[in-house]
């Protein structure tokens, strides 16, 4: 059988023509990909870069469960999750989320879920590096 | 025991993985959040964060030893 | 200023990167990727291939109202609509709809109401060849 | 007076550009529709058809003259 999800923690530039060309599939009319890319501002602050850190071995595991929930919830064929860590220059790409589907409409939604609980539930914590300093987002320590 | 430690968390002990002297008794995931605030007053917001046992999320309740590996998981905010 | 859309009808293959690439822009972090390829079954019946046909100056004048409105209507930052014409083999890819956005949900939106809105109202129409002969996709002559 | 046909259309009037002699007289989207599907029998679902004038869909109101680009639009199907 075909290989359905892809899984990947990498601190190498991600590729949009590879998740694009794991799920494709002679069966899927729909393909969507998610690229979640390092912006320049935020909340009024100038971000110079971003660092991902993860503990890799769980959320290798709590994408796994993503992807395959993605496939079961919404009749999705096949699906790729790939995550940078390290440190992530402006425009560069942070997480890439591609599904395949028969009908598009599976596809949107299985791709736009993966993205809402991967940032819920994976184990990645990001830090900005702002003008004046650095933060980890998210925390209140 | 030993405590995997990322982001905000493994900034306040300042080490990756943090070493709990096997004197103390914790067997619960309760009983190290309340360790862990009563040794670092910066985390005393604890209960903002996870506690992840073999690599799965664990509750408040569940018992841990020496031999689970056992982490702190601040807010996540991958993506 | 930039050029915020980008809009190609083609008989060439299409390059998911080209549109990747125009959309990428440093204000945003959510770009939304829709590929229609071609898939083997539809309704039953195997397909061999597609066929498109466009009115190609007025598919261009509608694509660029829906890249507008999509700009407009949904706070996305820039905005790519390719088609395919011709010929086009299993596996191929029929569309293209690249979008980005500050934020990801926007980017989402645009994408799936220009991908809606391309397949009602621009003139295009694609032909099923099937192992029994050709027919017109929606075409009750 | 000229009108381009595409798709299923094309097919049925095996044309891609309808010539339609000046002397018939046409000054409306109705009317041309009431023309063709007269010409062709094949075209009875013509009103599921739109009609493009200099490019954009008109209705039937819409009045025409061989000046115009006009266009016959079979139900759509890209993507």
């Amino acid at each position: 059988m075909d290989k359905l999800i892809d899984i990947k923690i990498s601190d190498k530039v991600l590729s949009v023509d590879a998740c694009y060309n794991f799920v494709l599939d002679q069966s899927c009319g729909g393909n969507v990909l998610f690229v979640g890319t390092v912006r320049d501002m935020n909340k009024g602050e100038v971000i110079k870069k971003l660092a991902f850190e993860s503990y890799v071995e769980m959320a290798i595991k709590e994408m796994k469960k993503i992807a395959y929930s993605c496939l079961e919830k919404f009749d999705a064929k096949k699906i790729a999750l790939h995550h940078r860590i390290g440190d992530v220059g402006l425009e560069e790409i942070a997480v890439i989320i591609a599904v395949s589907a028969k009908h598009r409409k599976a596809a949107f939604e299985a791709c736009e879920f993966a993205i809402d609980e991967l940032k819920k539930s994976v184990p990645i914590w990001k830090k900005e590096y702002l003008e004046n300093g650095s933060y980890w987002v998210n925390a209140r320590p | 025991m030993k405590v995997k430690c990322f982001g905000i968390v493994k900034e306040i002990v300042n080490q990756e993985i943090l070493e709990i002297d096997g004197n103390v008794k914790i067997s619960t995931v309760q009983e190290l959040r309340t360790f862990l605030s009563k040794q670092f007053p910066e985390m005393s917001n604890i209960n903002l964060c996870m506690v992840a046992v073999n690599q799965s999320y664990a509750d408040d309740h569940t018992v841990i030893s020496s031999k689970d590996e056992i982490a702190i998981i601040p807010p996540v905010a991958g993506g």
